[in-house]
């Protein structure tokens, strides 16, 4: 690989500037606010993590292949790396249907707080129009 | 010397066989009456228990058998050399299929008990429709809130809701509902006489459905490790007949909103403290 | 005793010690050595050293369930004078905790990787030490602080009350289980120590089995410990750091206010409503990630060594070397995604359950692969009943018990009822005991002459084994009765109530026998010290086995070769057909042709 | 036998392996623990999140990888004045990383959005700012009168509130400075002729927040007061120079539903991923120590600190999304 440094010394600025843009892209996507927006019939929130965590995956791999020099080493990273993102994503999925979701009912006092919240919001909404603090 | 070590692995398993057949006459089984369940899905569960018993019985007799058979074999051999082989394709085949076979039957074999007992979708629709009542697990004891006669049970505290420490009526012949919630730490709700088990979770509450179907008095204990006193977290489940079910009920009214002038104060709150028994 | 003449195949002898520092003064060699070796017999002792203690506490678990609330003999007025010398509840479920605790922790997981993981994987992939040897020397080292911390838990106030899986919300607040504010503090604070000390052990192991094996040595020409330990510290690496970052959770919860573990709203011990909003599942989840893999580490390395000395001592190759690795590597992944049915009646959502119910039936499948194997491995074999021999086949009967009450606990209607009660503790004993200690038995006695030049005392040893077979099953066995009659564990005082009255004499005799098994543990520790300065020498290869190890000298020293290892063919090649000797060495290339009388050298080395 | 790369590096992949499953670890509980919480705070008005500080920091830490890069292309062509002059520049921006990050932690201790001290409704956070008010009374009391007479506010015995080891975790009765009778004296001192008038001042003024306080702490028992006007009340005081340099510790507060949990998976992730920078950067001082003496010997150590750092950078690659954005 020593004899292509020149070649790649070129390539990290281009990934750094990538990285960079990438960067820039999620904060424009906050900006834009897609959370309160309902495009394509998806909910905000999910779109929006869609696409950032997209944009963030792009990036992992940048700096993965080029910056970790994945893209020069041997078989052994798909060895390596393939079960240990498996085991990574599984064990989110995994308890995703216990504690992501409640199947029994869920007694957690927040769930009054926000019952409250909404009805004092809606009668500070009702006497003045002034956006209120309270979610 | 070979053949002495070949009888004492043969007397364990002997032993052990030995006994597990010999449980059920002296006593060793499952608790109360005969071993037998006190309520159908219990029966069920104990069907599958003695499914796999029967299974796992024939593998051990069978592996221990053939292990001191070999065993056996192995301290004879008069060979200058044991046989060489670095094993068969064949006989891997057949021992991986063969139990293969046998656990997956297992597995699918039991999905639909599990399914009834705990599917939401499976509960039956009575027992869903009016739940029996909220069992609140605390340290160190139960705590059971029925509805007032003739209601329903609320997820909220009713000011005129029935309250009763470590003793919970429960009619038989048909299903029931509780809800089962805890107030501080994890607690678990075994009734071993109905084989029955759920965790109380802290945030949580958890529908559980269960059907009598022989009146008694059943223990009730805790099967999680709550703090010092989880060994004394002592209940009793009470299954009688509708009718003694509905008096029971009436006499906590009355004596839980006696104003003490003799009349019944239906409609006030029952203060805890009051109906606290012990 | 047939000696093995190193050089005969062309093996060339080392003349200096390459690349190699000497041992340097005693603090180097002894104390903070960098030698795999050293380092493997200093984990050893210290890991005896805890068995002791964790049975001394089992015996004081036992004690109070044969003769409850009767004041403990001799240690009993001394502990606790205001009590009458008897055992209080928090002190009984500080027991169980501390007891199981040092067993898992202290022994079984480092006396498995730490031990035999440190002195085996160089010696036999035929490397001169591990790929780090200061990160080797720093895993042992860091064993103290989490004993340190374990015995500060031990002392403080109650000690931990929440079981070795500390459930919260029992172990998140400090209110909820009254005294053990700080022991519950340290007690997690040990686990992580531990975690840190088998997470370096264990990316050492991998790094060196990965790059470090000598010429010839292919993946599959490893022999089965090596392949039981790489997957072990695979397992390991994967799966500890969900358990740290679960304990460091934990310890926030504790320490900093934060509430991961625990919901709002909990009136605690008439203490204030708790704020949080967090959910007690979720600490489940991420334990169990790790402890269920962690029982197969508890399992697996034994697997491995069992496979080679059983093969050794039956004369045979083992039979099915690939389905052995093979079932090894299954049982490692399927261990990832079982570790629900430990918490198929805590609230989890039932479909999961079910999926965790299959996976944990399949779990099963792996095991009977290798039990048939170790079966047909003995069937037709010359079997030779020494101590090790008798160990591992204690091994065999006690895992097949174990795994077979493990299919019980796998269905999920019948782990509604099983689910702690006694059952659950006579499976993991007889997997835990019965399996991985009698697996441990058998390797010390097979690896001794290894590690120390000198063999064990064999009537002492099947003497010790005689008795801890029968003391075993007679402790274990009577639990899986008392868990079908419903006893649910960790209670300090069953017989309250009126189900479980007449179980007091069932636990008495066991708690007889599990003070004969503690005492047969005495005969294990006269003969390991005994045989350490009086055994009969052993020369280089006193089983005739043909693994690595066994070519180099016995102690091996500083570098452990003098010669260069070079591999030609699988572990287990013993009964080959027309040698000289019956058993043909990795070093070796071919059998020298029966008519040639090899004139045995004696130790060219020590 | 084995990979043609050296120990060392395949030692540090497999540890980032493991350090891949501990950040999942946390991160997975993150995601699920939110999505479980209906209502889980989002409005950087609330939680006090800075998009522009976290992706501030997100370009730091890329422009600091792309330097540890650029330093072990120097370490490779033997380069070794470029590779100091990289790496320092990284230690730089890891500074500059840290920096960010404790102008955020400030920013959250200010608001005081720390795990166990939000107020998850209106009224919690009513009677959290009563509680602190109080103290900020009560304290003054102490001060005003321990001006007079140091001798009255020795420390509370710290033995009596030491857990006593044994049975339970019950405190004895805490020795409390008894406060009433400190005002009751300084009512006297207020009374009494002799007083300097600029003491009389002091007095008067924390008589004045000490009715202040009584009152809204009325209304607040009474319920009649709303947090918007509790809040606006206690701006008022914080305005009025009189009051204002006491008043400093009072926060003003937003219920926030969730925000205990909000703020444990906060400050759990970004303080698990800052201790790894601050391990970076003990890395990175190792091999500046060096000076002169940098040699090829360092190439695979400069290679593997790399790699740790590449991996530190991945993290935050995936937090400032989930974290601030989402
Ligand atoms: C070394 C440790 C070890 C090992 C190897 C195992 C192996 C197994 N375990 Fe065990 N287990 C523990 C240690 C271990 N366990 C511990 C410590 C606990 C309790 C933790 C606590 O709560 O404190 C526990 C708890 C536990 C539970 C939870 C119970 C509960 O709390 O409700 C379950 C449930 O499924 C279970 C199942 C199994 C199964 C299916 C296997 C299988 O791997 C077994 C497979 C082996 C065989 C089946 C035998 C050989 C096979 C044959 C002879 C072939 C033919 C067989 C058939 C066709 C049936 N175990
Ligand atoms: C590797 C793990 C391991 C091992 C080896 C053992 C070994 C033993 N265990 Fe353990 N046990 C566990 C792991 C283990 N256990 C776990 C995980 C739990 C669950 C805890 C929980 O619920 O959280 C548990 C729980 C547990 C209980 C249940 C407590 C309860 O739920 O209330 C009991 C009860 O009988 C018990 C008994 C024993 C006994 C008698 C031994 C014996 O085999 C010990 C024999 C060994 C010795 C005695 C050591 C040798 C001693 C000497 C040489 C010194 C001199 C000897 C004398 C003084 C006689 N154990
Ligand atoms: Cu409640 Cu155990
Ligand atoms: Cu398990």
């Amino acid at each position: 690989m020593s004899d292509q440094h020149d070649h790649a010394y070129v390539k990290y600025s281009s990934i750094f500037y990538a990285l960079c843009i990438c960067t820039g892209l999620s904060i424009v996507f906050d900006v834009i606010d897609l959370k309160k927006q309902n495009i394509i019939g998806m909910n905000g929130v999910v779109l929006l993590a869609v696409l950032v965590l997209a944009v963030a995956c792009a990036k992992a791999l940048f700096v993965l292949i080029y910056f970790m020099h994945l893209k020069f080493e041997g078989r052994w990273k798909y060895v390596l790396l393939s079960p240990t993102i498996v085991l990574a994503m599984g064990l989110t999925i995994a308890i995703t249907p216990d504690i992501g979701i409640h199947y029994y009912t869920n007694e957690a006092p927040q769930i009054d707080y926000l019952e409250q919240a909404r009805e004092t919001a809606a009668k500070t909404d009702a006497l003045n129009p002034e956006k209120s603090h309270v979610e | 010397m070979g053949k002495g070590w070949c009888l004492f692995f043969l007397f364990w398993p002997v032993a052990a066989v030995v006994s597990c057949a010999a449980a059920p006459l002296i006593g060793w089984s499952f608790p109360y009456d005969n071993a037998q369940a006190a309520s159908n899905l219990g029966i069920r569960i104990d069907n599958l228990f003695y499914l796999i018993l029967a299974i796992t019985a024939a593998v051990f007799i069978g592996t221990q058998a053939v292990l001191v058979y070999a065993l056996w074999h192995g301290a004879n051999n008069r060979d200058e050399r044991a046989h060489h082989t670095h094993g068969n394709h064949k006989l891997e085949l057949i021992w991986s299929v063969i139990p293969g076979a046998i656990l997956l039957f297992l597995a699918i074999y039991q999905m639909n008990l599990w399914a009834d007992f705990r599917f939401k979708n499976h509960y039956p629709e009575a027992a869903v429709k009016a739940p029996l009542a909220e069992v609140t697990a605390r340290q160190f004891e139960w705590r059971f809130r029925y509805p007032a006669i003739g209601k329903k049970l609320q997820p909220k505290p009713q000011p005129d809701d029935l309250y009763t420490v470590n003793e919970l009526h429960v009619p038989f012949g048909r299903p029931v509902l509780i809800q089962l919630r805890s107030e501080d730490v994890q607690h678990s709700f075994f009734l071993p006489a109905l084989r029955i088990k759920q965790d109380a979770l802290p945030g949580l509450q958890i529908p559980v459905w269960f059907e009598a179907n022989k009146p008694g008095v059943y223990d009730l204990v805790c099967a999680e490790l709550c703090g010092w006193g989880h060994y004394k977290m002592k209940a009793h489940v009470i299954v009688e007949p509708e009718e003694e079910y509905q008096a029971y009920l009436k006499n906590l009214t009355q004596q839980q909103f006696y104003d003490g002038l003799g009349n019944i104060a239906a409609n006030e709150n029952g203060s805890e403290s009051e109906a606290a028994e012990k | 005793m047939s000696v093995l003449n190193p050089s005969p195949t062309g093996l060339q002898p080392i003349t200096t010690h390459q690349s190699h520092h000497g041992p340097g003064n005693f603090i180097t060699k002894y104390i903070f050595s960098t030698d795999h070796k050293v380092i493997a017999i200093q984990f050893l002792f210290t890991t005896l050293l805890m068995m002791i203690v964790g049975g001394t506490l089992a015996l004081a678990v036992r004690w109070q369930l044969a003769f409850p609330w009767e004041s403990m003999p001799i240690v009993g007025p001394w502990l606790f004078p205001a009590e009458g010398g008897q055992i209080s509840p928090e002190f009984y479920t500080m027991l169980f905790t501390m007891h199981a605790t040092v067993m898992i922790f202290l022994v079984i997981i480092p006396i498995l990787a730490g031990t035999f993981g440190n002195y085996l994987i160089p010696l036999m992939i035929g490397a001169d030490d591990m790929a780090f040897p200061k990160l080797n020397m720093l895993s042992y080292w860091f064993m103290w602080p989490s004993i340190a911390c374990f015995g500060m838990s031990f002392t403080f106030a109650g000690g931990p009350a929440a079981g070795w899986t500390s459930y919260p919300v029992l172990a998140d607040l400090a209110q909820a289980a009254p005294g053990s504010g700080t022991a519950q503090t340290f007690w997690l604070l040990g686990v992580t120590f531990v975690g840190f000390s088998s997470m370096m052990g264990s990316i050492n192991y991998m790094t060196t089995i990965i790059n470090m094996r000598a010429p010839g040595m292919t993946f599959f020409r490893m022999p089965l410990s090596i392949w039981g330990l790489f997957i072990t510290a695979i397992l390991q690496a994967f799966a500890l750091p969900v358990l740290t970052a679960g304990g460091f959770m934990q310890v926030a919860d504790r320490l900093f206010g934060t509430c991961f573990f625990y919901p709002s709203g909990l009136i605690i011990n008439n203490a204030d409503p708790t704020v949080g909003g967090g959910q007690p599942l979720l600490w489940q989840h991420l334990f169990w990630v790790y402890s269920h893999p962690a029982v197969y580490i508890m399992l697996l390395p034994v697997l491995g060594m069992v496979s080679d000395m059983l093969s050794c001592m039956c004369r045979k190759p083992i039979f099915g070397y690939k389905p052995m690795v093979f079932s090894m590597s299954a049982i490692a992944s399927l261990g990832f995604i079982v570790w629900g049915h430990h918490m198929f009646t805590s609230g989890m959502n039932p479909a999961i359950g079910m999926a965790f119910m299959v996976a944990t039936m399949m779990i099963a499948l792996p095991s009977a692969i290798k039990t048939f194997n170790w079966t047909a491995t003995i069937w037709g074999g010359k079997v030779q009943f020494n101590t090790v021999t008798l160990n591992c086949i204690g091994f065999l009967s006690m895992f097949v018990v174990g795994g077979l009450s493990g299919i019980f606990m796998a269905a999920v209607p019948v782990d509604v009822y099983f689910h702690d009660t006694y059952f659950i503790v006579a499976h993991f004993h007889y997997v835990l005991f019965g399996a991985t200690l009698f697996g441990v038995f058998a390797a010390i006695h097979f690896w001794f002459p290894k590690m120390f030049g000198r063999m064990m005392n064999e009537k002492l040893g099947k003497t010790h084994f005689v008795l801890t077979f029968i003391g075993a099953n007679g402790t274990f066995f009577p639990m899986h009765f008392l868990g079908m009659q419903g006893m649910p564990r960790r209670y300090a005082d069953p017989y309250l109530h009126g189900y479980l009255e007449h179980l007091l004499p069932m636990n008495q005799f066991m708690t007889i026998s599990a003070i004969l098994m503690g005492a047969a543990q005495i005969l294990l520790f006269i003969n390991l010290f005994y045989s350490m300065f009086f055994g009969p020498k052993a020369g280089r290869n006193p089983w005739n086995a043909t693994t690595l190890e066994w070519a180099a000298p016995s102690p091996p020293p500083h570098g452990n070769f003098d010669f260069v290892p070079m591999v030609y063919h699988g572990p287990n090649e013993y009964a080959v057909i027309n040698g000289d000797k019956d058993f043909l060495m990795q070093t070796e290339k071919e059998c020298q042709p029966p008519t040639k009388i090899i004139t045995t050298e004696t130790d060219t080395s020590a | 036998m084995g990979l043609p790369i050296p120990h060392s590096k395949l030692g540090m992949w497999l540890f980032l392996a493991t350090e891949i499953m501990f950040f999942s670890a946390f991160i997975g509980a993150y995601i699920v623990l939110r999505a479980g919480s209906p209502g889980w705070p989002d409005d950087p008005e609330i939680t006090h999140l800075r998009v522009w500080a976290g992706g501030l920091n997100t370009f730091v830490l890329i422009l600091s990888s792309y330097f540890v890069v650029l330093a072990l292309e120097g370490m490779k062509v033997e380069n070794f004045a470029k590779a100091r002059r990289y790496l320092c520049l990284t230690l730089l921006l890891a500074c500059v990383f840290l920096g960010i990050k404790s102008y955020e932690y400030a920013g959250k201790f200010q608001y005081d959005i720390l795990p166990g001290h939000i107020p998850e409704t209106p009224r919690m956070a009513i009677d959290k700012s009563m509680r602190e008010m109080k103290q900020v009374v009560d304290q003054r009391a102490i001060t005003l009168s321990a001006a007079k007479l140091p001798e009255k506010t020795e420390p509370v015995n710290p033995e009596d509130t030491v857990e006593v080891a044994g049975v339970t975790d019950e405190k004895t009765e805490e020795v409390e400075t008894p406060v009433e009778e400190l005002r009751q004296q300084l009512q006297a001192e207020l009374a009494a002729e002799d007083t300097p008038a600029a003491r009389k001042k002091e007095l008067q003024t924390y008589f004045d927040l000490g009715d202040k306080y009584r009152k809204l702490n009325d209304r607040a028992l009474e319920e009649s007061i709303s947090m918007q006007e509790m809040n606006k009340e206690l701006e008022t005081l914080k305005q009025d120079p009189q009051y204002a340099s006491l008043m400093a510790p009072v926060h003003f507060l937003q219920p926030i539903i969730y925000g205990n949990l909000f703020a444990s998976v906060y400050f759990l992730l970004t303080g698990f991923h800052a201790l790894h920078v601050v391990i970076g950067m003990l890395l990175f001082i190792i091999v500046l120590i060096q000076g002169r003496r940098l040699s090829k010997k360092w190439k695979d150590y400069v290679e593997n600190i790399g790699l740790y750092w590449h991996f530190v950078d991945l993290v935050w690659i995936f937090l400032f999304p989930l974290i601030y954005i989402i």
